[in-house]
């Protein structure tokens, strides 16, 4: 079989699958719009609890992350291969630090017991066990994309090392690129949602 | 490569790739050899569904115990709806149909990822065969129907994780499929085929894809809280911690309405290659047609509350919903008019494919024409939940989707095969099906009118009447059905051989090319110059 | 059916009646149009096809005259349904409650029954209530349908009975195993006779004269109350444990995650009745049964059971 | 088949756009720390919503695509919005 190739096609295909990854986390988001507009008072205290330092922190990494992977695409655009691979490798460092500090907010949660089912969380109302649920899962399912993420630069920075992506084909590149976006996106709206309301 | 084995000229049935035997089937990554696989693994479910829809109508043929107790019965409609729904209606035609002849109607070799098309098979496979544990596992087959509403899918003690992570798994394969779709038609028609020139069957599975990628996610979201509800107690839709159970109804439909078209969609397609072709006419209104699938798909992912006029929704939302329902109607509407003028004049051939694609029209009208009552607020409050409903989803999924399948598997089995079914057979068939399925199903409209309840094991002696009538009907039908099964199935394996390229004059390109087609479609891609149903006078 | 049995029937039944004129004459008209075609155009008779590929004309007609005509379906939908949700002020309350599976009302005056006894010509409202899962209250014969929630707040309906005599009430929400059991009947009364009914408040505190069979009566409370549906008679588990030799014996419990036994005694039954989730029999899921609290009564419980002990014998 | 042009984004344009991404964090972890009622979620969203584009934009190179994309793109977000519309008429008017 003659092996085509169409890398507009094959972007094209990854903005499809991004919609996807978008409806998905809308969904949660619209549960978040209605629950929040039932207890506004609960989110309001939710929000309180969680830190909004460490949110920041996170943040700033993440938007950082976001900038080093475009980097790399008009580096390996140029060219240059060392400069994309050192810059996907702080991609890398910083996706990892971003897990790192996920445990510790989640651990520091787990420990106030405002982990689903915790009888501490029972006892403080429907408001609040919900935000708590929704933040869970919300940046839980959050947490699982950044994992595919690493797992995904893993893979191309090997490719990258074995030249199978280079100057004139590096779709998978940007393609996971545009996976790591997504994944950018969806925490600028997690952030302001359960950190900042007050 | 050996001289016989040249991609050109190689049926894709005989070609021999790396692997032999059956794993040259399901590691193929050939859209045709994929849409084969999908075909038979949804005979085979759709039996095994239908069994269980033949099970329910048989305990339902008297009041009380007939043949089964009510925690069975419970399961078997879940499982029957499942099957049916997830595994057999929502894939489908695009999977069968869609993988085998999407490419050769728009001239290409194959779907843009092949690789991803075997995968979604994969998917498809797994996320069944996840569904079947939940049969058999400890605590008994789950017994919420297939719509899960919490918050009973998580207070009930059955197996409801494996269904719902199955329903979930098959999600992705239905996405894929939609990515798959759409980017080969952006990017792979053959020049000169414009938008449009393209014929309509791909048109529709255009729109279906659409719908794929951007509805799937919603179930697969949905369906992950009731996972974690269950799992982990979160809350989200429990009343017991805060959460509303109606929230739930809005997601699961949000997913679940847009889903009927994903089932209905490729079967308008189908229908409008098959009806201009046994007409040996041009399309009667083509622009109109297309759009009509492009306003269904969009504006059907609006109408979602129309499954809740009683679930306790505020008043402005209930007529918001109302409306949009009859919005989304008047599409289908042009449809059946545009098939019907179709014929006007024409120089109708009375052969198989077509008598099913005529009484698809006439049992789809039936089932839409019911949806306009189910639409319509005052009505709902009174059918909704009951046998209504349930004749309604039955005309229109099963008269509507199902027939079309049918009269596509007919209308393509020679291409498909490369053998010729028997005729007679088939006819006799349809006919015995027919028969039996009015009987089987109008007789609920009444139940439904009179006000006998849905997923009702048992009924109160007044409804005995009609429920004596649809159980015959059921018998009548399972004989027609068995008969048609039995036809092509023998014919595909020792049916009469044929190299006709084109048997039933089709103008579409799929009917250019070498029956059974060879690996890589055409020797060279076609350049397009006539619109798709150019018939001469 | 049952044609004026309540004040929505006609407005239902109006717009049942032209949706389906409108719809019987599209369908046969076209089926008929189609049967012509088959015939008059049959390639035997027609052999040759007449090329058209359309008319903008006709598209327009037939996207607009449909759409009226859904445009008027929406109306008598809308005009037959609006007064569902246009509940009165003035009228009479009753507390619908709904659980696993079974149905009771409770009256203003504490009454609680398993039928719906209503006044004719009255409003009456009620208060729709569900303990465990969504149910949902279905009288065909008035036209009218609403689920019945967990936790909604403000769930009601109303309706105004027109015609004496008893009616079927329905769970048309799927809730389980017994869902098709889940069905009860509405008795509506002349108004005097209805009010003497209510003011016979006797129901309320049981008469137990000298000498009753209690088992007999705890047996009827058993049965009345739907307990039967999850606790079997006979040995064999259902959903809860059976109750066949249950009286006297001890109980795995789980209590708070703690394992324990306890005696199967009058304060036991009590408990499992009013707060069945504080022990959990072990081998059976918590969120099962839910409290019958305000249900049944003390006096009731005894009943019980005396009834349980005669299932020792 | 790549006969398409690539738009190369020069690493002065990345930074520019980090820089600008930053410093809307900044603005909108301060604007919430007032108190504004119901105006701090708003303004939040509304800050959100710019990142969000600007990433789309310039990180994601819609800006350099092919216009399609962004229609791609905007009719997703409609469909969303008018879903989380549609919803709230129930929910506002229970
Ligand atoms: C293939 C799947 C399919 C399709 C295409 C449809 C199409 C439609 N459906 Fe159906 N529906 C289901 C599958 C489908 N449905 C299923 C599975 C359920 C039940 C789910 C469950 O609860 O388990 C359901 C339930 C359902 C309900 C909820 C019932 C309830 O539970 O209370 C409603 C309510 O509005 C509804 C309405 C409609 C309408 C208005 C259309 C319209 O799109 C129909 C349009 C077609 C026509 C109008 C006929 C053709 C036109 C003419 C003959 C010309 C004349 C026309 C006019 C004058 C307008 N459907
Ligand atoms: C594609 C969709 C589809 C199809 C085709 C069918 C087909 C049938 N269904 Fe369907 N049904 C649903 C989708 C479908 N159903 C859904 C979604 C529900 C809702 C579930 C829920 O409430 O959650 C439902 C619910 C439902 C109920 C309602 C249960 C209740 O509410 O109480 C009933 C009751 O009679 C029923 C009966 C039948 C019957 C008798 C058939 C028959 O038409 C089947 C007839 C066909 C045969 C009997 C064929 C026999 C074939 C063979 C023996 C094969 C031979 C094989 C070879 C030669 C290879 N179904
Ligand atoms: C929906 C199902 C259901 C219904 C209806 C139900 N129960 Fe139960 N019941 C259970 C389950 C499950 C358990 C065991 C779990 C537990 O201990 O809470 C149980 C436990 C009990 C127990 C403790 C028995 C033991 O062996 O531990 C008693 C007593 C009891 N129920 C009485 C009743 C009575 C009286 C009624 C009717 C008024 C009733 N139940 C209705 C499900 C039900
Ligand atoms: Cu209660 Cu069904
Ligand atoms: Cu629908």
């Amino acid at each position: 079989m003659t092996v085509h190739r169409d890398d507009l096609g094959d972007k094209m295909g990854m903005w499809l699958f991004i919609f996807t990854e978008l409806l998905l986390f809308g969904m949660l988001f619209v549960v978040y719009a209605v629950y929040r507009s039932m207890h506004p008072e609960a989110f309001k205290l939710g929000g309180d609890e969680l830190d909004v330092v460490m949110g920041t922190i996170n943040t700033i990494i993440l938007l950082i992350s976001s900038m080093t992977v475009a980097m790399s695409i008009s580096a390996m655009q140029k060219g240059n291969k060392k400069l994309a691979l050192t810059l996907l490798t702080i991609t890398l460092i910083i996706a990892v630090v971003f897990l790192v500090n996920k445990y510790f907010e989640w651990g520091a949660k787990f420990e106030y017991g405002f982990n689903p089912g915790a009888p501490e969380l029972l006892e403080l109302g429907h408001g609040t066990i919900l935000f708590f649920g929704l933040y869970f899962i919300m940046t839980g399912i959050h947490a699982l994309h950044i994992l595919i993420g690493i797992a995904l630069f893993i893979y191309v920075v090997w490719q990258i090392r074995k030249d199978k992506i280079h100057q004139t084909d590096y779709v998978w590149l940007e393609n996971t690129g545009l996976y790591w976006h997504l994944v950018d996106l969806i925490w600028i709206f997690l952030f302001p949602l359960f950190y900042l309301i007050h | 490569m050996s001289e016989a084995n040249n991609a050109h000229n190689v049926s894709y049935l005989e070609y021999k790739g790396q692997y032999k035997g059956l794993l040259a089937w399901i590691f193929s990554t050939d859209h045709k050899r994929i849409g084969l696989l999908y075909l038979y693994t949804m005979l085979f479910f759709f039996s095994v569904a239908a069994i269980l829809g033949l099970l329910m109508k048989t305990q339902l043929i008297a009041p009380g115990y007939t043949i089964m107790g009510p925690q069975t019965y419970n399961s078997l409609f879940t499982l029957h709806g499942i099957i049916m729904i997830f595994v057999i209606v929502v894939p489908g035609l695009p999977a069968v149909f869609g993988n085998f002849f999407l490419p050769i109607m728009i001239g290409a070799k194959d779907v843009a990822f092949p690789k991803l098309n075997l995968l979604s098979w994969w998917f498809y496979i797994i996320g069944i065969l996840i569904v079947l544990t939940s049969q058999f596992m400890g605590d008994g087959p789950p017994d919420t129907g297939w719509t899960f509403y919490a918050p009973y899918s998580f207070r009930t003690p059955t197996n409801v994780l494996p269904a719902v992570f199955g329903a979930f798994v098959m999600g992705f394969s239905s996405i894929l499929t939609g990515i798959n779709f759409v980017v080969t038609i952006h990017r792979m028609r053959a020049p000169g085929m414009t938008w449009f020139k393209m014929p309509l069957f791909p048109w529709t599975l255009y729109g279906t894809a659409w719908i794929q990628i951007l509805a799937t996610p919603v179930i697969g979201i949905t369906l992950l809280l009731i996972v974690a509800e269950r799992l982990m107690g979160i809350g989200i839709f429990d009343p017991a911690l805060g959460g509303d159970p109606i929230l739930y109804q809005h997601l699961f439909w949000i997913y679940s309405h847009p889903a009927v078209y994903i089932m209905i969609l490729p079967a308008m397609g189908a229908i409008s290659e098959i009806i201009p072709v046994f007409s040996r006419k041009t399309i009667f209104g083509y622009k109109a047609i297309v759009l009509s699938t492009l306003a269904i798909a969009f504006v059907g992912y609006f109408v979602w509350g129309h499954h809740m006029f009683t679930s306790g929704m505020s008043g402005r939302a209930l007529y918001t919903f109302s409306f949009l329902t009859f919005l989304v109607a008047i599409p289908s509407a042009i449809k059946v008019f545009n098939w019907v003028s179709t014929m006007h004049k024409g120089s109708l051939q009375m052969q198989t494919p077509f008598y099913w694609a005529v009484s698809f029209i006439f049992v789809f009208m039936i089932g839409g024409l019911s949806g306009l009552v189910l639409g319509s607020l005052a009505t709902n409050v009174h059918v909704h939940d009951t046998h209504f409903v349930v004749a309604h989803f039955h005309f229109i999924v099963f008269g509507g989707t199902g027939y079309a399948f049918m009269a596509a598997l007919h209308y393509w089995f020679p291409k498909m095969f490369g053998r010729m079914y028997d005729m007679n057979w088939a006819n006799l068939g349809w006919g015995i099906f027919f028969i039996g399925f009015n009987t089987l199903y109008l007789p609920m409209f009444y139940l439904g009118i009179m006000g006998m309840p849905r997923r009702y094991y048992d009924y109160l002696p007044d409804f005995h009447g009609g429920n004596i009538v649809s159980s015959l009907g059921a018998w009548v039908m399972v004989s027609g059905i068995v008969i048609i099964f039995a036809n092509l199935i023998r014919s595909a394996r020792h049916g009469e051989k044929t190299t006709e390229k084109n048997p039933w004059g089709g103008k579409t390109l799929e009917w250019q090319v070498d029956t059974p087609p060879t690996l890589e479609n055409f020797e060279e891609i076609p350049t397009i110059e006539k619109g798709p149903y150019e018939f001469e006078d | 059916m049952n044609s004026g049995a309540s004040t929505f029937v006609e407005g239902v039944d109006n717009a049942f009646i032209f949706i389906l004129g409108i719809s019987f004459f599209f369908l046969i008209g076209i089926t008929l149009v189609m049967i012509l075609f088959l015939y008059r155009y049959n390639e035997k008779k027609h052999p040759k096809a007449v090329q058209n590929a359309g008319s903008t004309k006709l598209e327009i007609i037939w996207t607009v005259i449909p759409l009226a005509l859904v445009m008027g379906m929406f109306y008598y939908g809308y005009v037959g349904w609006k007064p569902m949700k246009r509940i009165p002020d003035e009228g009479v309350e009753i507390t619908a409650n709904a659980r696993m599976w079974s149905f009771s009302f409770r009256y203003d005056n504490g009454k609680v029954t398993d039928k719906l006894y209503v006044p004719k010509d009255t409003a009456i409202i009620l208060n729709l209530n569900a303990v465990d899962v969504i149910h949902s209250l279905y009288i065909p014969a008035f036209r009218v349908k609403e689920d019945m929630v967990p936790g909604l707040a403000n769930n009601r309906m109303w309706f105004e009975p027109t015609k004496l005599g008893s009616y079927s009430l329905f769970c048309t929400e799927y809730c389980g195993l017994q869902h098709s059991y889940m069905h009860t009947e509405v008795v509506v009364m002349e108004p005097e006779e209805f009010w003497t009914w209510y003011a016979d408040t006797t129901g309320v505190a049981l008469p137990v004269e000298e000498g009753a069979d209690l088992a007999l009566l705890g047996r009827q409370i058993v049965e009345s109350k739907g307990c039967l549906a999850c606790h079997s008679l006979d040995g064999s588990t259902i959903i809860g444990p059976t109750f066949k030799g249950a009286w006297g014996s001890n109980v795995p419990v789980i209590t708070q995650g703690q394992d324990r036994e306890v005696l199967y005694d009058y304060e036991y039954v009590k408990r499992s009745i009013y707060e069945p989730d504080y022990d959990i029999h072990r081998g059976y899921r918590a969120g099962q049964m839910f409290s019958y609290e305000g249900e049944i009564t003390e006096q009731q419980i005894e009943l019980i059971v005396e009834f349980l002990k005669s299932l020792n014998e | 088949m790549s006969e398409e042009k690539h738009h190369i984004v020069s690493y002065r344009t990345h930074a520019f756009v980090l820089l600008a991404l930053l410093v809307l964090t900044g603005i909108s972890v301060a604007i919430t720390q007032l108190e504004m009622g119901p105006m701090n979620t708003l303004a939040a969203m509304i800050i959100a919503g710019i990142k969000a584009a600007i990433v789309l934009a310039w990180f994601m190179h819609l800006k350099f695509e092919s216009r399609f994309f962004a229609f791609m793109v905007s009719a997703v977000v409609v469909v969303f919005l008018l879903v989380l519309l549609v919803t709230f008429f129930d929910y506002s008017y229970r």
